[in-house]
């Protein structure tokens, strides 16, 4: 499906793990939660990662430490082969973007979806004269209508937020996306548009992708590889194909058990 | 089979500053007794005004009009305030989307449980209290006894909608509504929960009325399902022939665009339903 | 539940050191508390003597150790006005103080939470508009000038009352009315508030849907719920009452803590002053945490906080 | 799910979670409490800012032989002196409309440095949390347990008494409100989706909390401003009348309440004016942000 040589990782995440102490202030028992323990994962370029456990599992963690935003207590992420705590913020950005889940509280309500666009713009300091041809062009990318480009994120439906979420993580050009449950809290049929976008930025763009969700017929949808998590492990890791035809681990054989299809 | 619930012409309108909007637009549907009917829709379809109007819940500006609303035989929609309040809890019962704001956080599980038959059949305390522990034991809350004296805090969030489920169930309703029940939790707390409901269906034989978005839970639960759209039901029949061969077009649509291993391939595009279509076929 | 106590008295004991610490530094706002106390008038030399009577000569940490350590024991410094234990002084004039602010803080909630509640069960209503135009006058009006014209209207036209001093019960009456109208807006706007917060709450829908009568669901899911941020709100009110008072106190001449300090501060007396805040202070904090406590005690989710 | 826009929506014209019911008229009472309480608070500060051009006496002239004259409509006035004037001769209409310049003037300075000290350690307490929040919490405790009133009198009373020292004292001790609500603002929108992106396309700390921040918790913290405002005129009136605020012969109206005092039982209207004066100010500015607050929507509870 892609040209990109193969064996050549756009991200490789060699033994992360993260725990959570909550000294809790005055006189409360310090307690601990390990929500990551020895992860490793690679994503080769041009490939989609999907990356499906339930709440707590650590899989929102692992996304920030993936981002740069959250510090793992060992191990390190190489994004394009660089470290990415030795990246500035700046060149990180350049690298890899989210696209998150709730898609009005990833957008500021005070900016319009022209302003939203524009602060990465300003952090990056691009030339001022390209900036709202830049904007224009990602909204048309993105299937977002240019005549709403003064709108609020209050003035728009989940489904354009979440075009605008996506254009927002596009602009600066990163080679890698990370999506947090993007389709979850979509109407269904605005589910398929998100994934159909996706789906075409991804060939556009040669994108890499990691795709998080909790809903493994979205995930076996869009990724190539997937990664089982649970309690903060790796349970299993497979090619699609594999996964679903014949799941090793325990924990993945009871997910899809529970997986309610509409047949 | 004794018909528990019969709605005919159904409708909700809400007035607003800008003009009346009309939320559920004359539906009507039927019950019988041990028998499971799902409404499913997207958001806005109507599906949650109708659950709550049944019940008399539906928020204090909404005008509830119906040509019959029937809960055995008693007409919902003529009663007086206390009366509802006597039916309510006791022949019909309904749990909500979010466990973890359903429960009253100031209160034990206890309290909450039995306050209910305490008045309606003036049962003693502490026969409310057996009737609580026995139904606790039942959805699967271990060392009940013990636990039925903590704050909802105390439990997790699929423990939470199992205690709001037993404390629907303390009145024996013959109706129980399911407003998304299990929206807010994980995939396996899903499949637990929806068991439970099940088997506690068959056991206990109430007619159950279940209000969801997913196409799965309708495959999993429903005996017979009604699609609803923009405040009207566009296709109702049983479950597997809806699922099978659906014929309005946006149900059609909507089980399309759903992907399913095994039926859509990896990595094509998902089919789109044309909203705009529809809402000029819909509207016309 | 013990550990939420603990906690909850290791902050209070903390706020009261630096709350001492502002009080007692006070005394240094001007610059040399010895200048002040000998008064403009005052020779170099007077201000010397002071310096060394009061023991102003002497590391500045020093001094506020020993005051803290005295303090501690009940000895708050001597007034030079009364050459008398500042603690002395200030024990003759707390009852005056006390009756008044919690007189005022009782009427003040006996009006304030029912008037709230029934407003926030019809918002909008008559009584809501009634409700509230109460409250956006008391929140306007000053209460020294309505005290005044109170004053002007009911001891002096009408002759109803005394004036000024309190030397019989009535004489709270007017001070009691004006301040207790000067803290019920904040009350009932909060009550109300909150009690419609709560009417929409999930957990209320969830009572009704059990076919619990209105009054069942307001009086035990409703209000205990809505009176959670009143609690909080209720403390620092009669803390401001009890140290607000004093304008009322000057208006209506009564003999109590705030007007002592304000007398205390035009003459100069740094130690009474210095010693009220104190107490003010430290009455503030036991309130405060007092309502921490009552909220832990109403909500469960506190007490293993 | 049920909260999205999805385009079903668009046929039911209107989502069912639409505005909440406001009959006509409460809607039309809304816009009015701001037209109201604006028009005065407008009119006070052109009268304010234009005091030498409406008064035509200085409000600190004394003429003893022209003491306790009477307001027009009262017998026996002087048509020199509109309002009359006060014990000491002084022309009482222009001291009321100097007055107003104390009050406003004052008010505003105050919110001004409040608002600064305040919403600065709110933003910074709400968005690091953890140790900042901790140090910053107990300051707001510790502000809150001082009395307030007490405090500003005996600083004032120490410092002795100057507009900037006024202004300062009040300053540093009402900032709390800002403090409280915009740490509190903060600490919602922290974990927010777009503060997550925006870190991730490499803004900078102090960017988000002032460009991505500070914006959404601005209706808010104008709102607390005229509640505070009114709070403050109140508070210096209350510091004048006890003879601990702005110094004679400046005019404030707690000043003029406290010199009519002695002659309440004669000439009430002495008290009266300033007082009501007082109360109109005060009224407008909360009318104001009463209706601000109802227009934007923003939850302040007090």
């Amino acid at each position: 499906m892609n040209l990109a040589p193969a064996n050549d990782p756009i991200l490789e995440i060699r033994h992360v793990s993260r725990t959570y102490k909550f000294n809790g202030g005055l006189m409360k028992p310090a307690h601990s939660v390990k929500a990551l323990q020895d992860v490793s994962i690679s994503i080769e370029r041009g490939q989609t990662l999907g990356l499906v456990g339930e709440s707590g599992c650590g899989k929102s963690t692992l996304a920030s430490i993936m981002l740069g935003l959250n510090k793992p207590d060992s191990g390190e992420v190489l994004v394009d082969g660089k470290p990415v705590l030795s990246l500035g913020p700046l060149q990180r950005s350049q690298l890899i973007q989210p696209v998150f889940q709730d898609p009005y509280s990833s957008l500021n309500p005070a900016f319009s979806v022209y302003d939203t666009l524009m602060q990465p713009l300003r952090i990056h300091r691009s030339e001022a004269q390209d900036r709202p041809r830049r904007i224009m062009d990602m909204l048309d990318k993105v299937g977002f209508p240019r005549q709403l480009a003064n709108a609020r994120p209050g003035e728009l439906s989940g489904g354009q937020c979440q075009r605008v979420a996506i254009a927002r993580a596009l602009i600066l050009n990163p080679p890698l996306l990370i999506c947090d449950e993007p389709t979850s809290a979509l109407d269904v049929s605005v589910q398929a548009q998100v994934i159909n976008l996706l789906l075409d930025l991804k060939r556009e763009f040669g994108l890499s992708m990691v795709f998080i969700s909790h809903n493994l017929a979205v995930v076996e949808h869009l990724a190539d590889k997937v990664c089982v998590m649970y309690r903060g492990q790796i349970a299993e890791e497979a090619s699609r194909e594999a996964l679903f035809a014949n799941p090793q681990h325990a924990y993945t054989k009871e997910l899809l058990s529970a997986t309610l299809l509409p047949v | 089979m004794s018909k528990v619930l019969e709605v005919n012409n159904l409708r909700v309108d809400i007035p607003t500053e800008q003009g009346t909007v009309h939320a559920v637009k004359g539906i009507s549907f039927s019950l019988n007794q041990g028998e499971t009917l799902c409404l499913v829709g997207e958001s806005g379809s109507g599906k949650s005004m109708t659950a709550l109007s049944i019940v008399g819940l539906q928020t204090p500006r909404a005008r509830v009009t119906a040509e019959r609303l029937e809960l055995l035989g008693k007409p919902l929609n003529s009663l007086s305030q206390r009366q509802l309040n006597q039916l309510r809890g006791k022949d019909v019962a309904i749990i909500f989307q979010d466990p973890m704001t359903a429960l009253n956080p100031t209160l034990t599980i206890e309290r909450q449980m039995t306050e209910g038959v305490m008045r309606h059949e003036g049962v003693r305390r502490q026969d409310a209290r057996t009737r609580a522990i026995d139904l606790l034991n039942k959805v699967g809350i271990p060392q009940a006894t013990e636990r039925l004296y903590q704050y909802p805090h105390q439990f997790s969030g699929g423990q939470r909608q199992r205690i709001m489920i037993a404390m629907a169930l303390m009145g024996k309703p013959s109706l129980l509504i399911a407003d998304e029940p299990t929206t807010a939790l994980d995939v396996t707390i899903q499949a637990q929960i929806l068991d439970l409901i099940r088997t506690l269906a068959t056991e206990l034989d109430f007619a159950l009325l279940m209000i969801t978005h997913d196409f799965g839970v309708v495959a999993a639960m429903a005996d017979r399902v009604s699609v609803m759209y923009g405040g009207k039901i566009v296709e109702s029949g049983p479950a597997c022939e809806v699922l099978k061969s659906p014929q309005h077009p946006y149900t059609q649509g909507l089980i399309a665009c759903i992907p399913v291993p095994g039926r859509t391939t990896p990595g094509s595009r998902l089919p789109v339903i044309d909203h705009e279509k529809l809402a000029v076929k819909e509207l016309s | 539940m013990l550990r939420f106590l603990l906690r909850r008295l290791l902050v209070a004991l903390l706020v009261a050191l630096a709350v001492s610490s502002i009080s007692f530094s006070l005394a240094y706002l001007s610059g040399d508390p010895a200048i002040a106390i000998a008064g403009s008038g005052g020779s170099a030399q007077d201000a010397e003597l002071v310096r060394q009577l009061y023991g102003f000569d002497r590391p500045i940490f020093v001094q506020y150790a020993d005051w803290i350590f005295q303090a501690l024991q009940g000895n708050l410094g001597t007034s030079y006005y009364f050459s008398m234990p500042v603690s002395q002084i200030i024990g003759e004039r707390i009852p005056v103080t006390l009756i008044l602010g919690t007189a005022s803080f009782a009427v003040a909630l006996l009006v304030a939470l029912p008037l709230g509640i029934l407003a926030a069960l019809k918002p909008n209503g008559l009584l809501d508009r009634i409700a509230l135009l109460i409250a956006v006058s008391g929140q306007a009006v000053p209460s020294f000038w309505l005290g005044l014209i109170l004053i002007v209207i009911f001891g002096v036209w009408l002759n109803l009352v005394p004036i000024s001093g309190a030397d019989s019960w009535s004489g709270f009456i007017l001070p009691v009315v004006v301040l207790s109208y000067y803290a019920l807006p904040a009350l009932m706007r909060l009550m109300r508030a909150s009690m419609i917060d709560v009417l929409q709450a999930n957990y209320v829908r969830t009572a009704r849907s059990k076919g619990l009568g209105m009054p069942t669901v307001i009086l035990r899911h409703a209000l205990r719920n809505a009176v959670l941020p009143l609690v909080s709100v209720a403390a620092v009110q009669l803390g401001i009452l009890l140290s607000g008072s004093i304008v009322i106190e000057s208006v209506f001449a009564l003999n109590g803590l705030g007007r002592l300090a304000w007398e205390s501060l035009l003459r100069s007396d740094l130690a009474v002053v210095q010693g009220i805040i104190l107490i003010l202070s430290l009455v503030y904090v036991m309130l405060t945490t007092l309502a921490d406590l009552i909220n832990a005690w109403l909500d469960p989710r506190i007490r293993e906080a | 799910m049920t909260t999205l826009n999805t385009p079903i929506a668009a046929i039911t014209a209107i989502s069912t979670e639409a505005a909440p019911r406001r009959p006509h008229w409460i809607k039309r009472c809304r816009q009015n409490s701001i037209l109201i309480g604006g028009g005065i608070l407008l009119l006070m500060t052109l009268v304010a800012l234009c005091a030498p051009l409406l008064s035509s006496y200085d409000p600190t002239l004394q003429n003893l032989d022209a003491r306790y004259s009477l307001p027009f409509w009262m017998e026996g006035t002087d048509p020199a002196h509109l309002l009359g004037t006060d014990h000491l001769g002084r022309d009482y209409l222009s001291r009321l409309i100097y007055g107003a310049r104390i009050s406003l003037g004052i008010g505003f300075s105050v919110v001004l440095v409040a608002a600064l000290i305040g919403t600065s350690l709110g933003l910074l307490a709400g968005y690091f949390g953890g140790k900042v929040d901790m140090l910053i919490s107990f300051l707001i405790t510790t502000r809150l347990s001082l009395p307030i009133v007490l405090v500003a009198l005996a600083a004032v009373a120490l410092r002795g008494a100057s507009l900037t020292t006024l202004v300062t004292v009040l300053g540093l001790l009402v900032w709390d409100q800002f403090a409280i609500v915009a740490r509190s603002g903060t600490l919602a929108i922290r974990h927010q989706e777009y503060i997550r992106a925006a870190r991730a396309t490499g803004a900078s700390h102090l960017r988000i909390m002032l460009r991505e921040i500070l914006p959404n918790l601005r209706s808010t913290l104008i709102v607390i401003a005229t509640l505070e405002m009114a709070n403050v005129i109140l508070l210096e009136s209350a510091l004048s009348f006890l003879g601990l605020g702005v110094r004679p012969p400046t005019p404030s109206w707690g000043l003029m309440i406290a010199e009519g005092r002695d002659s309440i039982l004669f000439d009430a209207w002495l008290i009266a004016l300033p007082g009501g004066m007082l109360c109109l100010l005060v009224l407008a500015v909360n009318l104001f942000g009463d209706g601000l607050r109802d227009l934007t929507g923003t939850e302040v509870k007090r």
